[in-house]
């Protein structure tokens, strides 16, 4: 399907290759084995569900990675898939996997039949193009291809989005008094040593999103990411920026009282501790940066049919209702809303933002990460001591 | 001279054997290493000199020079240093009470066990313990703070000493495990015959005690050091904002499992630089032992 | 006795410094109700099946691990100790180098490795990549304990007695040289153990059931069962260790002697 | 004036008694040994003295002043352990410097004091060696200088030689007594070897049982053993049962032929069975002695060369018995399965009693010949 | 027929030679011991016929097949090693069944065979003990059983008395002997302790720096010493400087004495300065012997009680003499200060030549007197 599959064709086609020949084959870990025939393009091509089903039950397996459970509700999303396909056997793979690992998973595992081969990914959005150019993909569309909007997809059904949040404070309460609005509110001395990222911003998505989205609310724009390292610069030098990963256990210890993470998992762990600890989730008031993720089937995945019925599960009515339930907006929210197809009461419970949501271009995205990554260490890790 | 001759070949032929046997003694081990240990090594260090491109090219090695990655390497020396001197220390007194101290032999087979758990006590288990002691809502600091000593914000948890004292956690077990057997292996007579020299404790120690003990201490600290360069969990808990400085654990791992665009050449350059640190510390704990071991027989 | 004094006050200062962290995450474990000390928590956690699957898988892993990297490592030192104590550099070099190689590289590397093989293509089959890749990672410990411990025993003449008598190299290994480091043994094995009951990376990477992947995906997800969920690993591991240790009791009076 | 004074000490750990009632007075420069079976206290009471041990009751003065408190460090003595004790990591010069550099003499002090030990020692040479490079012997020697070289007032030494070979044994012992005698140093002497404490001692410590058996002159200890016990201990002796025929003339009869002892049996009535103790080598062959003699017959069992001394062992009906004689290459020795008959003085004969302490038949000259 | 043959072996060590020229056969049955100082090689000889090295150039013949090249496990030999080597982790019952056990020998028989040893070795009730539950004798004992146990061609002894005490070694060499001898086991001894191999063996190997010395009986190496090195590493020697007077008669003279020995001195003329070996025991006092004697005075320098022998030393205008006597605790022994005469036959004089090899005075009768 793809005439371009660069990394897997043979050594001699192109010249760079040629040169490194030697030493790559003697040192370098081996070339990809080409992939199997990709499976069929949509649920009609393989004959229809119940088709896609049979032959999902005869593979019997599904390996996901990645998929943490309070991520986007995706704990509810696989134990529903597997309640409705109960002959599927589970393989939750590293669920705290990067997205590079997740890459690294398909190649390190190509040609591998084992539980351990990925058979889907959902990774960060430039990832997609990424992989569908190693040739590490297999198209697929769903039944509901059309619902998804166009930016959010690649035309040929390589990959395509799942969902997006928004970055938000989410404040114990019993330790912040006052709770911070907005980026700038960050910034005061009140917060000193209060605040903290939920990863490394020189590897996690959810950090880096922090730091681009603080640019936005910070004179920056999708293209200027520069004031938010500027912006952290300052937090850091304020004292307000705690070198510690957020996790839920943190905020509710009190000592990661402001954490920056993904409304999504914001409001999950607000609703998971209700009555014991007082959670605020603050969409920031400037700067609300839509970090899109995007499902793909790995074009090595020992298990296509029933990769495809996961696929089918996630883009039904049922899995992006599920996936709303964890906060997430998925895919196909404003299709389903003007479709009426969303209980209200799950409509009144989001998070109610002004600020227009900003959606970056894939290309954006990678020049964003690229400089927010590089530069990090140097602008605002520089204060080693 | 036909026996004599017989002799001669029917020698060489045994010692050829005896020659190779004595090797296919270690056969196991090093087919083992191969198997599971030395390919990895040999992918990073060839993955070293592949650009994102997958070309032969010094570019990764030459990006080891970046004055934030060299300061990461110093940092992650002087953590490891820190913390192996730290935790020896530490851990050499407890495995001495525990040992030739003189408490209770229970005592010695409850720490004994409790090092071995203690040791790999690492990670976010670890990390979130000691914010839970020493954060800033931590049981001591709040202790400390109820009779008037305020650690913040002159100490902090995620500062370099932060860090170190969680890290000494993992150390000082590992030094007790591994120290508290040459502990036992020190002979009461040489304390006694420093005694009736008229020796003090402190002239025992450090003329006899610790000069003997010298050559396993070293050693010791070599596996302590590795264990906390190696690191990674538990300090990525703790500087995960990078802010304070980066251990280079944490800078591999950005570039080879990073929700960003990722370099797995400089990671596995990263490595290489670890590699290399430690063959060099090995070479220099075996140089040290036997500048400080001449005594002993080898 | 001053020396007592200074044992006691080093024993203590160590005991503090490693019990009030235990501590204060006992204490954080309990507080999973408003206003209110509780073992909810670690009703969760124990009311989980996954816990105890993955727990009893962890420990069998571990206990092959402990056999196979004790079947590689006793040999080996031995061998260096009687024949080749020139190799002794390399070899450490070699136990030290998983310290320096990130998991992640080497549970790749491995995949890569024996891709289309039967090591790939089945849980079993990688189940043998992970007791391999754990063996590889108690090597530090291993060599150094059983190093110690054969230093402690004269293994030149205890190798010629049981030569005289008749024994091959294996039953030697086997009968002589396994026995008298046992204790030795038991040291290493202990972290080892340790280890395969904590690691993730690995485990999660080539699809293990392991305890230390399910740790980890409650301490993502969960706030007070990671605490609960630490005292209680902390807890069965040391009681896994001193039963260990007890066992080996026996055979550490016959070696030792009564101290 | 006693130099160094042990006062009614007692030991105890825990349940074991390992010395009791321990008195003991030594002069200053006597060379003292403590002899006796394994476990019977010698090691105990010698770190007693040195401080290692504290006793459970009793004093340990030495020279006037009363050291029982005392920590070792401070008492200045000398102490040569069995296994020697060299610490490892210091050549031969350091390990004997040590004393003198934890003492902060000036290293000049220091040199020369050690070369004059090595040199006393006779290893000049061996000063830049590790322990490890020296034999047994020589680590013994170190040993020894190492103790001296502080000037101790007392010097202890436990079973200084018992892991060496016989040769290097008999040849350290006569230097350690030399140089003992050559720097007048008051010495305690711990062994097990009955012929070491001879040679060495000026008076020797019998001990059995954590008790004091006999203190004597080695003349004294082997030929007028105050127990039972030190007659068995010290020295070969050959036991063979007689019965008493006429107490008041010390006549006796062994299996069936006339003994005479040289002093009446006052607490035996005749008929009573006692154990007769004679020496191997006051037993001589038939002829070779003159006076009143006792003769007794058998037939020899076996002949053992021992270089010097050609040992017999001599079957009678019910006993055995045991001569010395001095090797001969002239005389062929008795050969086994010939007749023999032997002959021995009624003075060397011992009559041990059922109390357990023997009576010397000439146990009244014992202080004379002291 | 010879049941163990050394022929021509020669071992070194890169470049030092440890053995050289050895060449020995020894009869089923015979107990032969290697006797030299240390380092002379007696070790490396023993593990080169145990196996444990292999020759540089030469074989060894067991019992008719050349065992050169065959590995230690497959040649059938017992060991007992100076430090035991006992398995600290079986039982002494396990530690002598381990032979029989690693061939497959039914259990009823090991256990039959562990008891039978146990009891030759006076221990039965020690098989469930362990080895750190024994003292040092009892560890020997168990060693040497457990290389009985596999009914070895060949038992090799490597110096197993050397860590004991002087009173258990005695005691275990008559043991030794006695197991010996009972099960007619072909026995090899190494030890530099020279009482020893003379009261075990049958025959003596005398080694220096890798060579043999001599090989014979205790007797003849004791009384006829093939070279200067055994004469004077073998007992107690006085060597005095003497002067030829009449080499044809035998006569000499010492410090301006006349002194007769047995033997013209074929090799001598008069003027020439020799040295004159005599025993200690073949001294005595003036007056206690026979026949034709010499005679030399001086002055009693020292007097060393050793037990059953005191042993004087007595100074001549220029050499030093030492005598043995037998204790008797009726005589004074000689008094430090007191002249003396001493006298000696003229068969006790050995005439050691230039040459380095004695010609004893009695030499011609050495082969008789075997
Ligand atoms: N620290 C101790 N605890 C308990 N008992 C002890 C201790 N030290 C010695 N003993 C006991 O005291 C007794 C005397 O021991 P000691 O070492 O003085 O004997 P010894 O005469 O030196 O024997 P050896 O000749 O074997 O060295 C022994 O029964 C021993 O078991
Ligand atoms: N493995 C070896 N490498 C080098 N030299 C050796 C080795 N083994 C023995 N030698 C040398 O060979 C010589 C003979 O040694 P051997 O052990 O046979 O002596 P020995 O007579 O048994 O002495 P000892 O009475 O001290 O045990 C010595 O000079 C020794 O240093
Ligand atoms: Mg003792
Ligand atoms: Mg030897």
């Amino acid at each position: 399907a793809c005439g371009q599959a660069a990394p897997t064709a043979p050594a001699a086609t192109t010249a760079p290759a040629a040169t490194t020949a030697p030493a790559a084959e003697a040192t370098a870990p081996a070339q990809l084995p080409s992939p199997p025939a990709p499976g069929p393009l949509t649920a009609a091509d393989a004959g229809g569900i119940e088709k896609l089903i049979e032959r999902a039950r005869a593979e019997g397996n599904l390996s996901t990675i990645a998929l943490p459970d309070d991520w986007a509700n995706y704990g509810e999303m696989k134990q529903k898939f597997l309640e409705k396909y109960p002959f599927i056997k589970h393989e939750d793979l590293n669920p705290d996997a990067s997205s590079a690992q997740e890459i690294e998973a398909i190649k390190a595992n190509a040609g591998s039949k084992g539980p351990q081969a990925p058979d889907v990914i959902d990774v960060g959005f430039t990832w997609g193009d990424t992989a569908k150019k190693e040739g590490l993909l297999q198209p697929y569309k769903v039944e509901k291809w059309d619902e998804i909007p166009e930016t959010l997809k690649d035309p040929e059904g390589f990959w395509y989005a799942d969902y997006y949040g928004v970055m938000a404070f989410e404040v114990n309460t019993q330790v912040v008094q006052n709770i911070p609005q907005d980026w700038s509110d960050l910034l005061k001395p009140e917060y000193k040593g209060q605040v903290a990222l939920a990863g490394d911003p020189t590897g996690s998505g959810q950090a880096i999103n922090a730091v681009w989205a603080a640019a936005l609310g910070n004179g920056g724009s999708l293209d200027n990411p520069m004031p938010g390292l500027e912006f952290f610069k300052k937090l850091n030098e304020a004292g307000n920026l705690l070198p510690v990963v957020a996790k839920p256990a943190t905020i509710a210890k009190g000592e990661t009282p402001i954490a920056l993470r993904w409304d999504y998992n914001a409001l999950a762990n607000r609703d998971q501790n209700a009555g014991n600890i007082d959670i605020a989730v603050v969409v920031p008031k400037s700067g609300s940066l839509a970090g899109v993720y995007v499902q793909a089937i790995s074009a090595y995945a020992p298990r296509p049919h029933a990769a495809r019925l996961w696929m089918e599960f996630l883009y039904s009515d049922e899995g992006q209702l599920i996936w709303l339930k964890g906060y997430a907006t998925p895919a196909r929210f404003e299709a389903m809303r003007k479709a009426g197809l969303i209980p209200q009461d799950l409509l009144d419970k989001l998070p109610k933002t002004d600020a227009p949501v900003a959606f970056p271009t894939g290309g954006q995205i990678n020049a964003a990460f690229d400089m927010i990554k590089s530069n990090w260490p140097t602008v605002v890790g520089a204060t080693v001591q | 001279m036909a026996p004599l001759t017989r002799t001669e070949t029917s020698r060489s032929v045994i010692e050829r054997r005896a020659f190779s046997w004595t090797w296919l003694g270690v056969a196991p081990f090093f087919l083992f290493v191969a198997a599971f240990l030395i390919w990895p090594t040999l992918s990073i260090i060839a993955q070293s000199f592949l650009d994102q491109e997958r070309r032969l090219s010094l570019q990764n090695i030459l990006e080891l020079g970046r004055p934030f990655i060299v300061s990461s390497y110093v940092y992650s020396l002087q953590l490891s240093a820190v913390t192996a001197i730290g935790g020896g220390a530490l851990g050499g007194l407890l495995a001495y009470a525990i040992t030739i101290g003189g408490l209770p032999r229970p005592l010695r087979d409850a720490v004994l066990s409790f090092s071995g758990v203690a040791s790999n006590f690492a990670g976010v288990p670890l990390a979130f313990a000691f914010i839970a002691t020493l954060g800033q809502l931590g049981v001591v600091t709040q202790w400390l703070r109820s009779v008037g000593i305020n650690l913040y914000p002159a100490f902090s948890l995620y500062s370099f000493w932060g860090l170190s004292i969680v890290y000494i956690y993992f150390q000082i077990p590992l030094m007790v495990l591994i120290m508290g057997p040459a502990f036992e292996g020190m002979r009461r007579e040489w304390r006694e015959a420093a005694e009736s020299l008229g020796a003090t404790s402190w002239h025992y120690w450090r003329y006899v005690g610790l000069p003997i003990l010298l050559p396993s201490i070293l050693g010791t600290m070599v596996l302590l050091f590795g264990n906390a360069f190696g690191a990674h969990a538990t300090a990525f808990q703790l500087t995960g904002g990078g802010s304070q400085g980066n251990v280079v654990t944490i800078l591999i791992g950005a570039q080879i499992s990073s929700d960003a665009l990722a370099n797995p050449g400089l990671g596995n350059a990263l490595a290489l630089g670890m590699i290399v640190i430690m063959g060099v510390c090995i070479g220099l704990y075996t140089w040290l032992q036997r500048l400080s071991a001449r005594w002993l027989r080898s | 006795m001053l020396k007592r004094f200074w044992s006691w006050f080093w024993f203590i200062v160590g005991a503090t410094y490693f019990l009030v962290p235990l501590y204060a995450t006992f204490d954080f474990s309990l507080r999973a109700r408003r206003g209110d000390l509780s073992f909810a928590a670690y009703a969760n956690v124990l009311n989980d099946i996954r816990f105890v699957e993955s727990f009893w898988f962890s420990l069998q892993t571990a206990l092959a691990t402990i056999a196979i990297s004790a079947l590689v490592i006793v040999p080996t030192a031995y061998w260096v100790q009687l024949r080749l104590p020139r190799l002794r550099p390399v070899v450490e070099f070699f136990t030290l180098l998983p310290f320096v190689v990130p998991a992640v590289v080497l549970v790749f590397s491995l995949a890569r490795t024996y891709s289309r093989t039967p090591l790939t293509d089945s849980r079993e089959g990688l189940w043998v990549l992970l007791v391999g890749s754990y063996v590889i990672l108690s090597f530090p410990y291993m060599y150094r304990a059983v190093d110690t411990g054969l230093r402690s025993i004269n293994i030149h003449d205890l190798t010629e007695a049981a030569q005289s008598l008749g024994a091959g190299w294996f039953t030697i290994l086997a009968r002589v040289i396994f026995p008298n480091v046992y204790v030795a043994l038991l040291s290493g094995a202990f972290i080892t153990f340790a280890i395969v009951m904590g690691e993730f990376t690995i485990a999660a990477l080539l699809a293990q059931p392991a305890f230390g992947p399910y740790m980890n995906r409650l301490a993502s997800s969960r706030v007070y069962e990671p605490s609960a969920l630490a005292i209680i690993s902390f807890a069965l591991t040391w009681a896994a260790i001193a039963a260990l240790q007890w066992i080996g009791q026996g055979s550490q009076a016959r070696v030792a002697g009564p101290r | 004036m006693a130099f160094l004074e042990i006062v009614g000490v007692r030991k105890s750990f825990g349940a074991t008694v390992a010395v009791e009632h321990f008195d003991l007075t030594v002069e200053r420069g006597e060379f003292v040994s403590f002899l006796g079976p394994s476990g019977c206290g010698k090691t105990t009471t010698l770190r007693m003295v040195a401080g290692f041990e504290k006793p459970t009751t009793g004093r340990i003065i030495i020279d006037g002043v009363d050291v029982t408190d005392m920590p070792p460090n401070r008492r200045n003595i000398g102490m040569v352990f069995q296994s020697y004790a060299l610490f490892p990591n210091m050549t031969v010069a350091e390990n004997i410097g040590f004393g003198l550099k934890i003492a902060r003499r000036p290293a000049d002090e220091i040199r020369a004091r050690v070369e004059e030990l090595l040199r006393i020692m006779h290893m000049p040479e061996f000063g830049r060696r590790y322990p490890y490079q020296l034999s047994g012997g020589q680590q013994q020697r170190v040993a020894l200088a190492r103790a001296l070289a502080i000037h101790p007032k007392v010097l202890l030494l436990d079973e200084p030689l018992s892991a060496l070979d016989a040769k290097i044994r008999a040849s350290l012992r006569q230097e350690i007594r030399e140089i003992q005698r050559q720097l007048g140093i008051t010495t305690i002497y711990v062994t097990h070897d009955q012929e070491e404490a001879m040679a060495l001692s000026d008076r020797i410590v019998v001990m059995s049982r954590g008790r004091v058996e006999q203190i004597g002159t080695p003349f004294e200890v082997y030929n007028f053993p105050a127990t039972r016990f030190v007659a068995s201990f010290v020295g070969t002796l050959n036991l063979i049962q007689a019965t008493v025929v006429d107490a008041a003339l010390g006549l006796l009869s062994i299996e069936g032929r006339p003994i005479r002892v040289a002093r009446p049996l006052v607490q035996h009535r005749p008929g009573d069975a006692i154990s007769l103790a004679i020496r191997p080598e006051l037993i001589a062959l038939d002829g070779q002695m003159n006076g009143e003699v006792n003769r007794l017959s058998g037939i020899v069992e076996d002949v053992t060369f021992l270089g010097s001394i050609v040992r017999v062992q001599v079957h009678l009906s019910a006993n055995k018995l045991h001569l010395d004689l001095f090797n001969n290459p002239q005389l062929r020795p008795p050969q086994p399965g010939s007749s023999i008959t032997v002959q021995f003085a009624p003075e060397a004969c011992l009559v041990l009693g059922e109390d357990g302490s023997p009576h010397h038949s000439m146990s009244a000259s014992a202080t004379q010949a002291a």
